[in-house]
């Protein structure tokens, strides 16, 4: 593990910025969880509550054409990198106006208009991908960035090994982003990665790595603007762990019998959220009425996409032959 | 002959324990598979780490290749391992160890390594997971040779089925699949291992031969009663084991009725049909009454939306129809 | 029409230079394939990187889920990636890749995706190289919806075939096999592009119709003389593109002579080889003169050994026997 | 990378038992080459000339019951494991009474007896089975232990990765060795390996690992005894990256145009053979008479072999029926 260089604060409009995405991750998926409640919508949901700072703070750093790579537990990713979320309801409801027309649902959400590349179900799959899209992003003398999310499980696959190698040697503008929240579906970090600190396995690859409060909005900024620095200005790829927890089980419906209610309750008393807030107002970066008023028309928009998505309607079944190639497949 | 209503996954922790208890060889190991990860995200191993003791029932980390890997490695040290892999999908990641590995140690050893593992893995489309969480790919391991391919449809079968693979000294891929896994039935108390390689004749006919698995087969019984209303007699096997397949029982079945459907989740194209359809073909030329028809998924990934994963399986009622078109 | 003869691997050279001359997003990249490592193992990538650069031209560690995954990421970014996987059975560790991702992404992002990726990948028996270094899988990829599979047999078609994977829009696996790769041939030097799906008629005939690809056509070819000496007229197809197969001049063939074989390197079982003949079944029902027969390698791993290497190898002897048997 | 601890030295009888290995190892591949060349043998081979060290200090540890799962290039790793001659000859001509019937041939022979347990051709692949194998001794209860052997390359494929992580979770018996002989086919280390030193990925699995001179058997015997001793205690895995050179290029006919003719010259220059044979002579602990009766009784051994092999019938077809289930496949 390496040590942090210093990094600049964050100003204030950039603070405000982290927490407008923070509370657009958690009011969706509020209500998200809620419309599959009333039975609305029926699908695997794999809730980020709990880790909304870290692609909040990523996703900061990042411009419309930089790239993202994420995974099932995703939408949080998405919706910090600011996808706009009709086409998201639309689609985790199977409908024709979502992003990918219903055909890939909330697993395979993709959005090139903001950078949203892939969206996975397998895990560590997401490194891979984004490896080539560094790549690209070199060949094209271009200074994009490209980031994967992974969870702490997926560092114990084959490709993320593969893929952190690949990206040192070849020097890749690519940021390895392991949101650790300390479970890989119901197994515990220690009883399934060899090593208390995922961010020491970037020593094997020549590369830095960093663990990281994935929390705190501060620490992630630090860690964020080496990172994003260094793939802009052509020094290679990062790995940030970033530890955080989620509130809501692995999958909509997990009973959680695997961890403590202890642990659980800790962990929710540290939600960032309400604290990240109280400190926006309290050092004068943000004033309630502002942060209310960022969260009502949040909300609005979220109640809009939610309405948006469950009118549309769903695709003709001449879809199975579409996109299966450029060219339809006759029927 | 007494027994318990179990549905398949009730079934397959029976038969896990039934085989643990029995040879204390046998060893259970995948993901969350162990007590303190909930016994397994279905619960198909739930209580077996509590009875049978932390080293023989054991959770792994995400590492598919290493969950193989281990599995052949403790098979060659002289256990018989049972590996879960959670869904099907995710064999891809471990298919060199499946694939030139465990199918291939004893042949290229000339007959001195066994592998005797079993891989149990999860699949099936109608949970709208997706592309990547429900293929069928029992197509590629029948096309691998070395490794036996069993596809149960009911709980009974589940259980007999999952003795006969443990027990069994070579590979076997033991496919569960959605459609199948909540059903209730009766699994005899006394269920003995069922053979592999021999299919089951689920309802006699005299019409129409057709030949399913998994939870195919499960689709094409609820098409049974609109075909016997329809003054068909069918006649339905289960193949149970896809590779090596009983082609004496589909043979005999398609002489017979002198027509054949075969049905499948998977995808029709290339898919694991044409074997027995190709088969069927040249063996019964100049003896069948209709062309053998094969019935599966369409040429596509399996989608999200609803509707479109509906027509991406094929119905009882799409099952009825072919058959109609094969009296024709 | 002047030309230039050579053998396979120099036509693979010479139309990666063709694409990257064309289209300055092609990339090529794989194991050794860089001139700092000699051009790549076989050759087939010599002289590139010198003359497009380092940039275009990469070698790779030897992480074939990385390469496969670059290949995506770099098509998703704009770029006409062509990803070599040394071997077919090294396809099996980057299955996941190819299966999950390459194959299904434009289906799964609703068309937003393409994946324009061309998977170079040699294979097949006859160099001793025994159980890990010579399966062939067409019918794996065949049996995935997504990806296309193109296996060509001789030089001319290794050129204009791997122009047109490289074009495709869609991923493309294209496969070079041992028994094709030295036998020279002219290649046009206006060699054009070989559309994708599309069957070629190497011979006229009119008694039975022999469907192949890559080596084992090379052995159908083989067999020619002995069968036109039998007074039989064969025409042979070669199938080029395996998936999407060239159903209607494959049908057309058989309709015409009434008798087909279908012969491929890769394991007969749940092979290729049956989706074709149960679909010449199906369509032609009633209309042949004798059942369709295939040929394909016994199910069993490649062996070291050479006498069973060659038994292994379905031999122009054994191609001459099966038509002589569908004539009976 | 850790430091070693104190081991103990290497007893005299220890030195010329790991010199016996070495010249057998040596001795065999001298003639399978000139075997080759002469157009008795044909089949792919991957000499290990010039890596003789290492599998010998490792085989010095091991009883006949400890395992060993070895790669393509490891026909010196079945030698220095004391294979007997005769099988190996047969099979690598493919002949019927090789250790594999002649079904396997050089890349995959196998031999139980002397705990060869997997030969493949799968670069990374002898790693996961290795654990396999180390878990089953100790669900045995045994002290038995295991070695997988893979080269510089085989680091940078997932399965490595996979492995190590699982062997350090499970606390398993076995031995990673790495044979670093600086190139992977025709790719230089660095140019596919993001760090200088393979036994730095270790900490990344929270296990030891050490960087030796595999061509120093002192220095190879230091580093074995401390990861067989870890191993037999129950104290689970050890990563070794042993420096060498292969002399005659990846494999048989190779040009070598990829590497420069000093460095090969210069490697060359310290085979190590030579050397260690000089100097178990100076230091006393074996005399210049002795070492030739051994090295006469070894080249015996290797003629007889080799005429045995070549003199094996080749199997029948039927061959191709058998083994691939326990069950003959039907005619
Ligand atoms: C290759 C593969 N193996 C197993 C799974 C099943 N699976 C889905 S999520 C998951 C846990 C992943 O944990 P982690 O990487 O920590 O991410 P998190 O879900 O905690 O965000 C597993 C095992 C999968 N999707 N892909
Ligand atoms: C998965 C896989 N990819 C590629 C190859 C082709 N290949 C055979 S040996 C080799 C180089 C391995 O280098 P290293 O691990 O350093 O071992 P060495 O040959 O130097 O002993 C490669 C790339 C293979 N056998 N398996
Ligand atoms: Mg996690
Ligand atoms: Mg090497």
């Amino acid at each position: 593990m390496a040590e942090l260089s210093n990094a600049p604060a964050p100003s204030p409009e950039t603070l405000v910025d982290i927490y407008r995405r923070m509370i657009r991750i958690e009011r969706n998926d509020d209500a998200i969880r809620k419309t599959i409640r009333l039975g609305r919508l029926t699908m695997p949901y794999y809730s980020a509550r709990g880790q909304e700072v870290i692609p909040s703070t990523v996703s900061a750093f990042l411009n419309n054409d930089d790239t993202i790579c994420t995974i099932y537990r995703g939408i949080h990713d998405m919706v910090a990198k600011d996808m706009p979320l009709r086409p998201l309801w639309a689609e985790i409801a199977g409908r024709v106006d979502g992003t990918c027309k219903g055909k890939g649902g909330p697993m395979h959400l993709t959005h090139p208009e903001t950078g949203v590349m892939v969206t996975t179900g397998i895990v560590g799959s997401s490194m891979p991908i984004a490896n080539g899209l560094a790549w690209a992003a070199l060949l094209d003398g271009s200074k994009r960035v490209t980031v994967a999310y992974f969870g702490d499980g997926a560092s114990n696959i084959g490709a993320f090994h593969e893929s952190l190698n690949l990206a040192s040697v070849w020097k890749l503008p690519v940021i390895f982003v392991c949101q650790n929240n300390g479970f890989a579906e119901h197994t515990r970090y220690e009883n399934g990665t060899g090593v208390d600190f995922i961010s020491k396995r970037a020593a094997g690859y020549g590369m830095p790595g960093y663990t990281v409060d994935g929390n705190d909005p501060w620490a992630m900024y630090a860690a964020v603007h080496e990172a994003v620095a260094r793939a802009r200005d052509g020094e290679g790829p990062t790995l940030l762990e970033c530890k955080t927890f989620r509130f809501m089980g692995h999958v909509f419906g997990d009973d959680d019998k695997y961890m403590t209610k202890e642990e659980k309750a800790e962990a929710i008393a540290k939600d960032p959220l309400p604290a990240f807030r109280a400190r926006l107002i309290a050092e004068g970066h943000a004033t309630e009425e502002q942060l209310a008023k960022m969260q009502a028309d949040i909300e609005a928009e979220v109640e809009d996409a939610q309405e948006f998505g469950l009118a549309s309607e769903f695709p003709s079944v001449d879809e199975l032959r579409r996109d299966v190639f450029a060219e339809e497949i006759p029927a | 002959m007494s027994g318990k209503k179990m549905n398949a996954l009730q079934a397959v922790n029976a038969a896990l324990a039934k085989a643990m208890e029995q040879d204390p060889k046998v060893i259970v190991f995948g993901e969350d598979v162990a007590d303190r990860e909930g016994g397994g995200v279905t619960g198909a191993t739930a209580g077996l780490s509590t009875r049978f003791g932390d080293d023989r029932v054991k959770s792994t980390p995400i590492s598919e290749q290493a969950i193989i890997g281990a599995a052949i490695g403790a098979a060659l040290g002289g256990y018989k391992p049972v590996a879960e892999i959670m869904l099907m999908n995710f064999t891809t990641v471990a298919m060199d160890m499946i694939f030139n590995h465990a199918a291939k140690l004893r042949f290229m050893s000339g007959g001195q390594s066994q592998v005797p593992i079993t891989i149990r893995t999860l699949t099936g489309a109608g949970w709208q997971t997706a592309g990547q969480h429900a293929d069928h790919l029992e197509g590629w391991f029948a096309h691998t040779a070395g490794i036996k391919v069993v596809a149960p449809s009911n709980p009974a079968e589940y259980y007999g089925l999952l003795l006969s693979c443990i027990q069994d000294p070579d590979p076997c891929i033991f496919i569960e699949s959605a459609g199948t896994l909540f059903i209730p039935g009766e699994v005899p108390d006394d269920q003995a291992p069922i053979p592999l390689g021999k299919a089951r004749v689920v309802q006699e006919g005299t019409d129409v031969t057709i030949v399913s698995w998994s939870s195919q087969l499960v689709r094409c019984q609820q098409a049974l009663p609109a075909l016997a209303e329809a003054g068909i007699s069918v006649e339905l096997v289960d193949l149970r084991t896809v590779s090596p397949w009983d082609k004496e029982a589909v043979l005999a079945s398609a002489a017979k009725t002198g027509r054949v459907l075969i049905a499948h989740e998977a995808v029709r194209s290339f898919g694991p049909g044409a074997e027995i359809a190709a088969t069927v073909n040249e063996e019964l030329y100049g003896k069948l009454k209709a062309p053998v028809r094969r019935l599966g998924a369409p040429y596509s990934p399996v989608p999200f939306s609803k509707p479109l994963e509906d027509a991406y399986i094929v119905s009882p009622e799409r099952v009825a129809e072919a058959v109609k078109g094969l009296m024709a």
